[in-house]
């Protein structure tokens, strides 16, 4: 295995403690609910905006933790969805005047946690609601969800509902927004390579070189079918076919394009795909109004790329616009 | 304790109860649970209820809500497979219905039960008829509002045929095709095989009654 | 082989275009020399900063290309030294009349090119100097270098002389610049996986599971030794002590610590890394006044990381504090 | 051509000369690379040189500071090994002198194998003595010196005497030990063998003396 970890019970907390030791200023860290919160939250004036799904898709969604994304995140383990009490305690401590707006991808395991913490939370009163994200088309069930499963689309949600938020949004409004986000959003992925959780010591699926699994989930569920590798341009055309055909995304539409590496796959060959994707929008008549072209949502170390398309309004163009800071940064 | 309300002590008791019945009966859940199943029942009950124990002495008693709601919460972390949210939701419903409040009577826990089968259908997404613990509540459920209608003081009587309903359960389903869980996915092989969560609500409520009126 | 590529022959001009179409207004390419650059360069207002090594080490120097960083860059193949007339031409289409600052990176093959495409220019009255990075500290000479090797600190002097060429700063200013944060910045990288360029579709050294090669330079080139894999903590460790050891760093020194992924690794590792790099700073005294975690200078997907210290004095804080903008972005 | 200054024409030429020299001898040079280095001197050259005569045709001829310019670009990026760099440092460094010059005289090309001796001991380090082709350029170099000072406008003599000074170098050579390029490696190896850039450069001369006055 060949990864940097010590012991691998304690992957997520020291990954934690690094991300709050570079962020000093910015974050503040719960050891006992791997919570990792904006340090000037909560607030007054704004709905709180939480997510905790499995680790191992960093940077989603503790580095995604800033002004304009999201106030707190408290991820379980790897791969696991958080504890129940994570979810409740994350509410119950960033909770304010406003509320809080939780945002669960469709996966059982998270989905059940954070309606559970809803419940608690609402219970004592305090004034949740939650938004789930299923953006991922590869399949209709899959072994760990009844749906489609949530992925990278995520980004965009967080990215609306977290810079409507900063500027005095509702929870009401939060949660219109997030699921008018998720309506638009699609996205379709594929692993070249199988990942290795720490704790697990062993791949979490098997796969051969010069095979790919098309419509992979984020934790290694099998999409769509294993085939065998494929040049770059044809592994776009049926991930770009496949997510535009969904929505169906049409001639005229104004877009927004990610490009996400799943962790393995380094960034030269992202923007080889983004060319291919970029080509197929513009044949398609497809307007690209923004692009991403970076690590969004990963499965540890695992090869491989999903795409995403978001249709584009002045509402949504104009949220994505907004400033926001988290700690994924270059300078 | 008959024909007195039930408190935090009780509540302590009766968690105690389930806990205990999830010990002595790991394997026999387990086997229950290999016949149609994934065989990981009784192993994941014991697995998670281990962690309960152990911080036993720890949990908060300031008052019942808070108690049952440590008990949920751990519950429902540690305790593997669909069992975690629907038992943890189970305790949480309870923990939720009980706060601002004492003491508990029998119109309280016929409330918790329902509150708790509504959870668990909502955690789930099983119906009645499905072949699953709902249906052991329900009939265990509605023996308990029987008796509160006629006899509201009666814990003992209670008890005693909300016990008998929840083994009756046991056989009135054993002929239905499971529709939730890992059950369901072996399809018509579970038609006749009995369904171990049912058979486990039915054990608790036969301890229960044990424990509280012997 | 589990990358996404089409011809092999065309990997690098592919990823130029996908760069170019993600970044329509602000870069533009000459595909006959791999040519990235401003599309507001050249300019009569500063002196322009260019950079071409080998590809497979994005984001450098390609996607360095923007506002407060390089004006251009010219990469050859996958790690092989850019021709000569890639180097010459960016020189003279960037030259204006504050002249060209090349940086290049200690490799023999990187230092010819740009040394002879630096006479050619002179030759043509163009006023162009160079500045020489070698950071490495791992070994003297290797493979491909005499002295050491430069590799992440790299970013460091571009991020320098980027932001005081914009300021306004002349050639002699930004060649005497340069050299000073070459001075001062030390590097160190262990890998623990070998890469695979696409032309050559076999891996560039062998390298068994729970195995690492302490030192190894970026194209995969020998380091200190091989040995079995170790904690992420005893790793650190000895990345940390050869780096900080070298220049010397001393108490009470100000620092830039940067973790730098080397393409397979993911961000939750380099989270882990930074963890104990800013403990062992601050055993030693060192206070951190910037960190960067993420990749800047990688091999291909090959897994591993490197850590840098740069010694900050007012004047390269400020630098490094000063607003750029290049295609590597979340955002 | 005798007496009269050359011309873009005659520089073509020796381009020429110089790249069938390679292609001809090809075997030759690697066999003595492989000697004592690592037997890809020929190969080099040739798969370089290779790219210059297939774009020969739309070679830059304005004059003769574009065409050598051109030619030194091709060769750094297209020839092999340590050649690469070497050889179009050398080209470069004439191109660069003949800047603004439409002819070049004898004490020219002096100037020139000056100004690229002086590149290439700068591009890779070597020193005289130190067993590379700069020990076949610099009696090269003397040998036209010298006849510039004698007879500056013969041409034929200097051509003579220029190829004589080269082929020379070889034996003078032979028992140093190389201190640069990959012979440098095999150490005390080389101390006997010929080297084959000092081959390469005395071949080169007996060729361009034919080619230039028969
Ligand atoms: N969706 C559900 N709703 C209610 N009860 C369920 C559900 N799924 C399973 N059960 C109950 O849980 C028991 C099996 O528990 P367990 O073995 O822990 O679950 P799994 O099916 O995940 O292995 C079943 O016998 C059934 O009574
Ligand atoms: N640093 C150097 N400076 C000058 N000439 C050199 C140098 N290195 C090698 N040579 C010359 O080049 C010849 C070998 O060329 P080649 O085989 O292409 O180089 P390599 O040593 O890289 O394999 C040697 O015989 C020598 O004459
Ligand atoms: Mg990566
Ligand atoms: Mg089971
Ligand atoms: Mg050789
Ligand atoms: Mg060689």
């Amino acid at each position: 295995m060949n990864k940097f970890f010590n012991d691998p019970n304690n992957f997520v907390p020291e990954m934690c403690e690094g991300l709050v030791m570079a962020n000093p200023d910015t974050l503040k860290y719960v050891p006992e609910y791997n919570m990792i919160y904006r340090s000037d939250m909560p607030s007054n004036d704004k709905v709180a905006i939480v997510q905790g799904s499995g680790s191992g898709h960093e940077p989603a969604h503790i580095m995604a933790v800033g002004k304009g994304m999201l106030d707190a995140a408290c991820p379980g383990n790897v791969f696991a969805a958080p504890p129940v009490d994570f979810c409740y305690e994350c509410i119950k401590r960033m909770n304010g005047p406003k509320g809080v707006l939780y945002i669960v991808n469709n996966y059982q395991g998270d989905k059940m946690a954070w309606q559970m913490a809803e419940e608690m939370a609402l219970a004592e009163g305090i004034n949740v609601k939650g938004i789930m994200v299923d953006d991922d088309v590869s399949v209709k069930d899959s072994t760990h969800t009844i749906g489609r499963r949530g992925v990278a689309g995520n980004f965009f949600v967080i990215k609306a509902v977290g810079a409507a938020s900063e500027q005095g949004a509702d929870l009401d409004a939060l949660v219109k927004l997030g699921n008018k986000v998720n309506s638009l959003v699609r996205t379709m992925g594929v692993a070249l390579t199988s990942c290795t959780p720490p704790a697990k010591g062993s791949p979490i699926f098997q796969i051969s070189d010069g095979e790919m699994e098309m419509g992979v989930g984020i934790h290694g569920e099998p999409g769509r079918r294993r085939d065998k590798m494929k040049a770059a341009d044809e592994i776009i055309e049926e991930l770009f076919n496949a997510v535009a055909d969904d929505l169906p995304f049409q001639s005229g539409d104004r877009v927004a394009l990610m490009v996400n590496g799943l962790g393995g796959t380094p960034i030269s060959e992202l923007y080889i795909l983004y060319r291919k994707a970029a080509e197929m929008a513009k044949a398609r008549g497809l307007t690209i109004i923004k692009n991403y072209v970076n690590e969004y949502c990963t499965s540890l170390e695992m090869a491989g790329a999903s795409l995403t398309l978001l249709k584009l309004d002045d509402e949504l163009e104009a949220l994505l616009n907004a400033p926001a800071e988290i700690p994924i940064r270059v300078f | 304790m008959a024909n007195k309300n039930i408190t935090l002590v009780e509540v302590e008791k009766a968690v105690q109860v389930i806990m205990d019945t999830a010990f002595e009966n790991e394997d026999y859940f387990s086997e229950l649970d290999g016949l149609a199943g994934d065989g990981d029942f009784g192993n994941s009950l014991a697995t998670g209820f281990q962690v309960i124990r152990e911080q036993w002495d720890t949990l908060p008693r300031t008052n019942i809500n808070a108690f049952l709601m440590k008990v949920a919460m751990l519950t429902t972390s540690h305790v593997g497979g669909s069992s975690g949210p629907i038992w943890g939701t189970a305790f949480m419903r309870a923990a939720i219905y009980s706060r601002e409040k004492d003491d508990l009577n029998l119109t309280d826990i016929v409330n918790i039960f329902d509150s708790a089968i509504e959870g668990i259908m909502q955690r789930g997404g099983a119906q009645p008829g499905d072949k699953t613990l709902i249906d052991a509540l329900i009939p265990t459920r509605n023996a308990l509002a029987q008796v509160k209608s006629d006899a509201p003081d009666c814990w003992k009587r209670a008890l005693k045929t909300a016990s008998e309903a929840a083994t009756q359960s046991i056989e009135d389903t054993k002929n239905l095709q499971a529709k939730r869980g890992r059950q369901c996915f072996t399809g018509e092989r579970s038609i006749g095989t009995v369904d171990p969560g049912i058979v486990a609500v039915a054990t608790i409520m036969n301890n229960m009654n044990k424990a509280f009126t012997q």
